[in-house]
């Protein structure tokens, strides 16, 4: 992230939408919006004296609203650029006209509550979409209790508590108490694999539990994890390798079996039915969470983005390519890579991106005009 | 549902039954249309199957054939039936796979002339017979192991001679008496008819006999409150002043005998100091009859009556007894019997009328009626009111059951009758066969009965008893009800219907009761399983699927 | 063996991963029976055993499995097809009641209509022919069989009129009316079923009504759901009462005076998880005044079932699961068990009566309540 | 001699080190180490913050010399050295201390050691810092020419993306022909699309490509070199030769494990995937029930690893049976089906409404084949199963080309514990090696699909032409300690 962002070839848009793009000149004509942050990037650096001051409270989405930030915040501490940005739906001054202290405590003037929105355009000879993915809400599953049990969390949820820049401080804490979570039960394939919403493999996240597993053993000695799994995918490098290891050296319980319900148990417990179908017996499990590994589904604008572009995306909105030539959109010129294709994990994503890269710089360095090669 | 069916063919065996059956029933016709492609059967006829040829036949076929079902038709179940399934079962099929259907009583006998319509209707019975055959679960018998050993009842002349006669057969008996004396109602009775020796004399010889027996154990002043088990293996509780405990045995014997009615209200009786019982007039045989002279006795009192229309049968001969007594110790004295005419066979009768005893015949809708010192009675004989002077009238009451005999019948699953009397199945086929094996009765709680006749009684019960304990097991075909305890919701519908307390409901671990039947007091009524709402408990040798199968076959639905 | 089926319910996209059998009532009590292993044994096994099994005859058809299964299996049909299979095949499940109520509808099926109507109160107004009809099911001849547990159907049938009449309208009751065939199609017989179909369909027909209106949940399902795929497009509007009187209550037409009270509400299987209505029952017990809800833990599409169906199987099994729901009606505090079901108040009224244990809850209709009210309410 | 000024940055890396141990005691320590000057504690110090902290930290106390002690170099050594080289200071001055790798995650039931550790780490991170001399990195020209090894998919699609970026490829096959794997194959997953036809097309795009120079029966004898400049010799048709590139890419390939002694394999009755699959390109299969056995000599003591592909290639042809055949009977027993992705559940369900039959079974009770009858216990279900069958087919692993070890010992290049060839971050850096120039893809590095393989391929192909479209190569000094005196 860094390397992109400090890349003198790499000129970085954050914070921008793209609005329109047509094709012009053998190449694409680019136009975007760069939302206004009401801070001025070339002058804060942000110190976060504003942060300390401002007085509104935002659910912070970074941590998936399980803690709260200011009306004028960070992304996130290692989010670049590395500038502060007002929000304007919360902004007491962008909404009413009054505090403004933000701008008074700034020592280097940055804050400019009169910033607008700036359209910017860009003409490029390809383009690669990396859109990536967003998660599936478990709410419609209401035989988990997602919302409703207060022990019950996704997957994305666990990973900002147990991260050290976390709401906890990386402590597993649980949302009904704050009580250390020791038992904790992961149930794959929610909405996974599922007719009713998901009929494909999300991919990574049986990985996902295991690491998630294996992070709690790391932080709390008296962890006891359990993950419910049908097929167990361990398919990439090293990857059996690794649930070996979270079975034998982090004591994780694999058990074979769907969670069918989970049922409000005394003390805030939630409580897991499930058929054991290695023993076939229906069996029920209390612990002190349960961690729901959630489906992953394409960024939920990636089919409006498809039609802007005039690139085929499936019915998810997954961006549809050929096996023979993977990098390649329906469009000439435009490329993709990573989870907008399909689930993929880490490694893969990366070879993608270079496999886009390489498909994207053939076309620019060859210089001939798109659809004249 | 489980799983029912037989592999093999069935062979359907029809019987001519001489010419009581092929006259009317076209066994030809019939033969050639049982069977079909969907049905698997042999058919054969002969003369008579119940014949000893006809047994080696059908034995023969079955083997030959390989069938592991069976379907005779020939005349009713209860004469035929234990001799086919005999038959069947030693040529290797299940008994329960053995089905009797009533070509005989059923049809010929009933459509007599009408060949056609009745070869039609035996048609539909086969049928029946063999969709029934095709879904009898394979049943085997009841075994249990047989402790031999029995319990006796009562302390009477029936159950001391019961006692006695198993303990010679080497049989360990347990004598139960509720009373701290042996020896029942023949204690407070004088002279025994006919031998007119001293009765109380003579029971306590029989209960010492018994008692010194090493085979026979004495409990007395003991009742029995409980009853487990069965044949073979009965528990009882016995319960006496200060202990409770059990006792182990492989057959009961109920001798309870029954008690005298006293007639409170009836003649003056309890007013008058005159008017005694029977009973008490025995006593006073024994010591003297002082001064009385005249005495007045009147027999049928409290019996043959709206309230109790039975004949107590054994009051009129203790009553001739009596008066050939009384003539003994007081030649002159006047004796008047007032009898409703003779029911039974009465002794010494003539005996009596010849020594001068007056007996008259008075109407029962125009009772004697008993004044200071004389009883006035309408003679029906002479058609005259006559009055007659007495010192002492003594009433004939009937024997009546105990009311804890009638508790024990129930806590030993035998039926009592209305008035308290242990009932029999079928007075006339089977006396003496109660439904309960290895409970059997003896003298007055089955019915009022002499002494001779409870002595006999006895030494029957004795043979049976015997019989049953003479064996290592006990089997019993199969026909009872069982409860599928997955299926059984505990509402306990069945228990409270049972008439044979075949029922227990038992705790399980779900809490909700089971119903669970007690195999040997089950006799496969049912019952049960009409009024179980989950149809939870079964007949396992007549399913509803047999039942639903045989009626759409008897409807001509094949 | 079982193509079809497998087929038809898609059985075959099974991923043995359990979530049928472990949400699954029955499973949870009777080891023996697992919808999993049903589905992979007729994919597996190419034999008719199952067939002549018990387990055959021990599904609710609640449909929480199917609701839940990733695949879309759909179980209920499954069961279903196992049903025809096993009765074609000669073996039958375990009618309760000795088949008292399987012979009615036989009979229905084969002979004339009911002929009676004598049942309606004599207060009511109903007509023979008109625009709206109201089907009343089983309502008027189960008061015979279930009095003895303190369940008054006809009393149902008649509150359901009288809150019609209360909203200006005068149903079409018909003498020709026949039980909906909502047991016999579940049970497998499918004969006896379709020929009811047509006969109510002529019925409703010659009736003149555009509007049916449903108080049994099942019947509403047959004739919605299941009469259409046998016997093509239903040319009238169909709704349950709950349906019918949120519309009157919403328009201010129909109100309900004061009654305080705490209730729970069972959400029937055919009404929720098959129909989807869970609001309106709701609405209306809401709009009662003084009336408090007090919800169970499982409620709408997560509701557990009455524990009984289509007379079938009344096990230990479904008596346990009735027990578990009585006791997770009388935590909640209410006083009253409010189903819009007549075959869940008959069960769960069943179990009640077995039910060793002081301090059970009343089972109340939801027309009677209703009715109640009205009584007690104002009488504008 | 100017005055030695250090500055000492103690990263808490969230709390991958301070959750492990003492960072301020060691910061603390930091500060009485001779030369420090400066020390300071950061929260993530590769974070833009952290950045600009040590960047400030320079300039406003003059430090020349800057030690971080944090995580590994090959993550952000370039980050912290570019930070020195904007704040004016030599890059080759600062000194990377590892407290992460090296310390926090291994010592991580032991604080007090562990800060000790740390500690010590420091001091001798410092020490060095001291000694450090300015360097300036070296430059040398770059050959514009890729050598690839291995004609399968993989080597072909690297050498046609090199190529269009107008740069010559030498592509060496050790076989007679190109075609690899996927030549062998009948038909690909999920698509279904003809394998034979994919890999002709490629062999004749690669043919009509000028820039590519096939050697086939071609082997690789040596390589020399280093990024830019590698030789690398060969031997073809007995003739040796050698050719010069700036860069390698390892495509080698894989190739299914031969079932011998697995399962009763006979090669008639009991056959391989990839023989079941020629028999299908031919139109020689015969017989009506078949079983597929997934897991077959794989996810064992031997081979512990899952390749990922088997269980689709066997739904594959299962399916391709079923609707050839539609009358025949087709299992597939599985430990778990590794569908993983967009469409291959797609291709399972297909396979199950066709009427493909699936049996799982357990590590420990694996089926067992005898003369048409394959046993199995279903553990799922409980019990056994006998399913009569005229064919057994045995999906087995990809295993490691024989070749592979030799190459890597050629190259210098290192394989993983499974054989395959390790690349230089398994998550970050899939296609590149930790030597500089020279890159992996396809079934080398891991299992996968021809998707996945074209797809690193690329990847590889987009890594190599960076230095090879680099007009020079600035390399990195390695050697910049200053000899004592």
């Amino acid at each position: 992230m860094l390397d992109a962002g400090r890349h003198p070839l790499i000129e970085l848009l954050a914070y921008s939408q793209v609005e329109r793009v047509s094709r012009e000149n053998g190449g694409f004509h680019v136009e975007i919006t760069r939302k206004a942050r009401y801070v001025d990037e070339n002058i804060c650096n942000a110190c976060g004296d504003c942060v300390a001051k401002c007085p509104t409270k935002v659910p912070n989405a970074f941590n998936m609203n399980l803690d709260e930030r200011r009306a004028v915040y960070l992304y996130f501490d290692q989010g670049i650029p590395s500038v502060m940005t007002i929000d304007p739906d919360y902004c007491r001054y962008l909404k009413d006209g009054k505090c403004g202290v933000c701008a008074k405590v700034c020592e280097k003037g940055a804050v400019d509550f009169e910033q607008k929105s700036r359209g910017a355009t860009l003409d490029v000879g390809a383009i690669v979409l990396a859109t990536g993915l967003t998660v599936f809400d478990p709410t419609p599953l209401t035989q988990y209790g997602y919302g409703k049990i207060k022990n019950v969390i996704t997957g994305l949820e666990y990973e900002r508590l147990i991260n050290a820049t976390g709401p906890t401080g990386g402590h597993l804490n649980r949302r009904s108490d704050d009580q250390l979570a020791h038992r904790v039960a992961y149930v794959q394939c929610t909405g996974s694999r599922d007719l009713n919403y998901c009929d494909y493999c999300s991919s990574v996240c049986c990985m996902c539990s295991i690491k998630d597993a294996m992070l709690g053993r790391e932080h709390d000695p008296e962890s006891v994890s359990y993950i419910f799994h049908t097929d167990l995918r361990n398919v990439g490098k090293w990857f059996q390798r690794y649930q070996t290891r979270g079975e034998e050296e982090y004591g994780i319980n694999f058990v074979r079996g769907r969670v069918a319900e989970i049922a409000e148990g005394p003390d805030d417990n939630p409580v897991l039915w499930y058929e054991d179908t290695r023993t076939r017996k229906v069996e029920k499990l209390m612990v002190d969470m349960v961690v729901l590994a959630t489906a992953a589904l394409p960024s939920p604008d990636a089919a409006a983005l498809g039609d802007m572009l005039g690139v085929e995306v499936d019915r998810y909105g997954f961006v549809v390519t050929d096996d023979a030539a993977p990098a390649d959109t329906s469009a000439e010129g435009i490329f993709a890579c990573g989870f907008c294709k399909g689930p993929c994990d880490i490694p893969e994503s990366v070879a993608q991106a270079s496999a886009a890269a390489s498909r994207a710089s053939e076309l620019v360095l060859s210089g001939a005009p798109v659809g004249k090669r | 549902m489980t799983s029912i069916g037989t592999n093999g063919r069935v062979g359907v065996f029809l019987c001519e039954c001489g010419e009581e059956i092929a006259p009317v029933v076209d066994l030809t016709k019939l033969s050639a249309k049982i069977g079909g492609a969907d049905m698997p059967v042999s058919v054969h006829v002969t003369r008579y199957w119940c014949s000893g040829a006809g047994r080696r036949l059908l034995a023969g076929t079955i083997e030959k054939e390989g069938l592991d079902a069976v379907v005779v038709a020939g005349c009713s179940e209860r004469i035929l039936g234990p001799l086919m399934r005999d038959t069947a079962v030693r040529a290797g099929v299940n008994w329960n796979r053995t089905v009797l259907v009533n070509l005989k009583e059923h049809c010929a006998n009933v459509h007599g002339g009408k060949r056609a319509a009745a070869t039609a209707k035996a048609l539909r019975l086969v049928w029946a017979g063999v969709e029934k055959a095709l879904r009898a679960e394979k049943l085997e018998p009841i075994v249990s192991d047989v402790n031999r050993s029995a319990a006796v009842i009562g302390g009477g002349i029936s159950g001391l001679t019961v006692a006695r006669s198993l303990a010679a057969r080497d049989i360990p008996v347990t004598l139960i008496e509720r009373e701290a004396e042996l020896g029942g109602t023949l204690r407070s009775i004088n002279r025994l008819f006919p031998s007119y020796c001293n009765s109380a004399e003579y029971v306590r010889e029989v209960a010492a006999e018994a008692s010194g027996d090493p085979n026979v154990e004495m409990w007395t002043s003991s009742r029995v409150t409980g009853v487990a088990g069965h044949a073979g293996d009965f528990r009882l509780t016995v319960e006496s002043a200060d202990s409770s405990r059990e006792l182990s045995v492989g057959c009961v014997v109920l001798a309870t005998g029954a008690d005298v009615l006293v007639p409170d209200g009836l003649f003056e009786y309890g007013d008058n100091p005159k008017v005694v019982t029977q009973l008490e007039f025995e006593a006073m045989l024994r010591e003297g009859l002082g001064t009385a002279k005249r005495i007045v006795m009147i027999q049928c009192v409290g019996s043959r009556n709206e309230e109790r229309p039975y004949c107590s049968r054994v009051c009129c001969t203790a009553t001739v007894k009596n008066t050939i007594t009384v003539l003994e110790q007081v030649p002159n004295a006047e004796i008047t019997v007032l009898t409703r005419g003779f029911a039974q066979y009465v002794g010494d009768l003539d005996r009596a009328r010849s020594a001068g005893v007056t007996f008259l015949r008075y109407d029962p809708e125009r009772p004697p009626e008993v004044g200071v010192d004389t009883v006035e009675v309408f003679d029906v004989i002479s058609s005259e009111e006559v009055a007659v002077r007495y010192d002492l009238v003594v009433l004939a009451t009937p024997l009546v059951a105990y009311d804890e005999t009638v508790e024990l019948a129930g806590l030993l699953g035998v039926p009592s009758d209305r008035h308290g009397f242990i009932a029999e199945p079928h007075t006339k086929l089977r006396p003496g066969r109660f439904a309960p094996r290895g409970v059997f009765i003896v003298g007055s709680a089955h019915w009022p009965a002499t002494v001779t006749e409870c002595q006999s009684q006895a030494y029957s019960a004795t043979a049976r008893a015997a019989e049953l304990l003479s064996s290592d097991v006990i089997e019993r075909e199969p026909v009872v009800a069982a409860v599928d305890e997955l299926t059984c919701r505990g509402c306990g519908e069945c228990a409270e219907a049972c008439a044979h307390d075949a029922v227990v409901m038992r705790d399980s671990d779900d809490g909700i009761k089971t119903a669970s039947i007690d195999t040997v007091r089950c006799v496969g009524c049912g019952v049960c399983t009409q009024v179980c709402p989950s149809s939870a408990v079964m007949l396992r040798h007549l399913t509803p699927g047999q039942l639903l199968a045989m009626v759409s076959a008897t409807a001509g639905r094949r | 063996m079982f193509e079809k089926a497998i087929r038809e319910t898609k059985a075959y996209y099974c991923l043995e991963c359990g979530i049928c059998t472990g949400s699954c009532p029955v499973s949870r009590l009777n080891p023996q029976y697992s919808p999993r292993i049903m589905v992979e044994r007729a994919l597996l096994d190419d034999d008719e055993t199952m067939l002549s099994e018990r387990e055959v005859w021990d599904c609710l058809t609640c449909g929480t499995c199917s609701a839940r299964c990733p695949s879309t299996v759909d179980f209920n049909e499954f069961t279903r097809a196992m049903r025809i299979g096993a009765r074609e095949s000669g073996f039958e499940g375990v009618d309760t009641h000795a088949g008292i109520l399987r012979a009615l509808m036989e009979l229905e099926a084969r002979r004339r209509g009911r002929r009676d109507i004598s049942w309606v109160a004599d207060d009511l107004r109903v007509s023979s022919r008109g625009k709206v009809l109201f089907f009343t099911g089983c309502l008027p001849y189960y008061g015979v069989v279930f009095s003895e547990l303190g369940v008054d159907t006809v009393g149902m049938a008649n509150s359901t009129i009288r809150l019609m009449n209360a909203c200006g309208v005068r149903p079409v009751v018909s003498r020709d009316e026949r039980c909906c065939g909502h047991d016999l199609y579940w049970t497998g017989d499918r004969d006896s079923f379709k020929k009811l179909a047509r006969k109510n369909l002529k019925m409703i027909e010659e009736s003149g009504a555009r509007t049916v209106v449903f108080a049994c949940p099942e019947c509403y399902a047959m004739f919605s759901q299941i009469y259409p795929k046998f016997v093509g497009k239903i040319g009238f509007d169909m709704m349950h009462i709950s349906e019918f009187l949120v519309s009157h209550v919403e328009s201010g037409r129909l109100s309900f005076g004061e009654k305080e009270s705490r209730v729970t509400y069972q959400d029937p299987c055919r009404l929720g998880r098959f129909l989807g209505v869970y609001e309106e029952p709701r609405a209306l017990l809401g709009s009662v005044p003084g009336l408090e809800l007090a919800e169970m833990p499982r409620v709408r599409s997560e509701a557990l079932c009455c524990g009984s169906s289509a007379w079938v199987g009344c096990t230990r099994i479904n008596k346990s699961i009735q027990l578990e729901r009585l006791s997770e009606a009388a935590d909640t505090g209410a006083t009253t068990l409010v189903t819009s079901c007549p075959k869940c108040n008959i069960h769960l009224s069943c179990a009640a009566k077995d039910k060793d244990t002081d301090g059970g809850i009343e089972i109340s209709f939801l027309t009677d309540v209703l009715s109640d009210a009205l009584a007690g309410g104002t009488e504008s | 001699m100017e005055e030695i000024r250090v500055g000492v940055f103690i990263c808490n890396c969230g709390t991958n080190i301070a959750g492990f141990l003492d960072t301020g005691v060691v910061a603390e320590y930091a500060s009485t180490l001779p030369d420090v000057v400066f020390t300071r504690e950061n929260l993530y110090s590769c974070s833009e913050a952290g950045i600009t902290d040590i960047k400030t930290a320079i300039t406003e106390n003059r430090l020349n010399r800057v030690v971080v002690a944090a995580c590994t170099p090959l993550t952000h050594e370039p980050t912290f050295r570019a930070a020195c080289s904007d704040a004016g200071v030599n890059p080759y001055l600062f000194e990377f201390v590892n407290i992460r790798e090296h310390c926090s995650w291994v010592h991580k039931e032991e604080w007090d050691a562990g800060t000790t550790k740390a500690k010590d780490l420091v001091r001798m991170g410092v020490a060095r810092a001291r000694l450090l001399e300015p360097q300036e990195r070296i430059r040398a020209p770059v050959l514009r020419r890729a050598v690839v090894i291995g004609g399968g998919v993989s080597g072909m699609t690297v050498a046609l993306a090199i190529a269009r970026k107008n740069l010559d490829v030498a592509l060496i096959e050790r076989e007679k022909k190109l075609g690899g794997l996927v030549g062998e194959l009948h038909s690909l997953y999920p698509g279904g699309r003809d394998a034979g036809g994919y890999v002709s097309a490629l062999v004749e795009a690669v043919k009509a490509e000028e820039r590519v120079k096939v050697f086939t029966g071609a082997t690789i004898t040596d390589v020399a070199g280093y990024i830019g400049n590698y030789s690398v010799t060969l031997r073809s048709k007995a003739k040796e030769l050698s050719i010069e590139c700036g860069a390698i890419v390892v495509t080698t390939g894989a190739h299914p494990l031969l079932p011998e002694g697995i399962l009763g394999y006979d090669g008639k009755r009991v056959i391989s995937l990839i023989e079941l699959e020629g028999k299908l390109a031919s139109g020689r299969l015969k017989g009506s029930s078949f079983v597929f056995i997934t897991c077959a000599g794989a996810r064992n003591a031997e081979h512990p690893y899952c390749s990922k592909i088997c269980c689709m290639v066997a739904v594959k042809n299962a399916l391709l049976i079923k609707e050839t055949v539609p009358d025949s009977r087709v299992h597939v027993l599985y430990r778990d089906l590794m569908c993983y992705g967009l469409e291959n559940e797609k291709l399972l369900r297909r396979a199950k409404e066709v009427g493909v039959r699936f049996i799982s079974y357990s590590k420990d009770e694996p089926p067992t084949v005898e003369k048409g009858v394959v046993r199995v216990t279903g553990d799922v279900m409980g019990r056994d199963f006998e399913i009569p069958c005229d064919m057994v087919v045995l999906a087995t692993p990809l295993v490691p080309d024989d070749g592979a070890q030799g190459l890597s010992r050629l190259l210098k290049v290192p394989l993983d514990a499974d054989r395959f060839f390790l690349e230089a971050h398994v998550k970050l850096r899939p296609v590149d090696f930790s030597s500089d120039g020279i890159y992996v893809a396809g079934t080398a590095r891991w299992p996968g699909s021809v998707r996945e393989s074209v797809e690193q391929s690329l990847g590889a192909a987009s890594r190599a032409s960076i230095p090879l479209l680099a007009s020079v190569r600035t390399g990195a000094s390695r050697w910049s300690i200053r000899m004592l005196a």
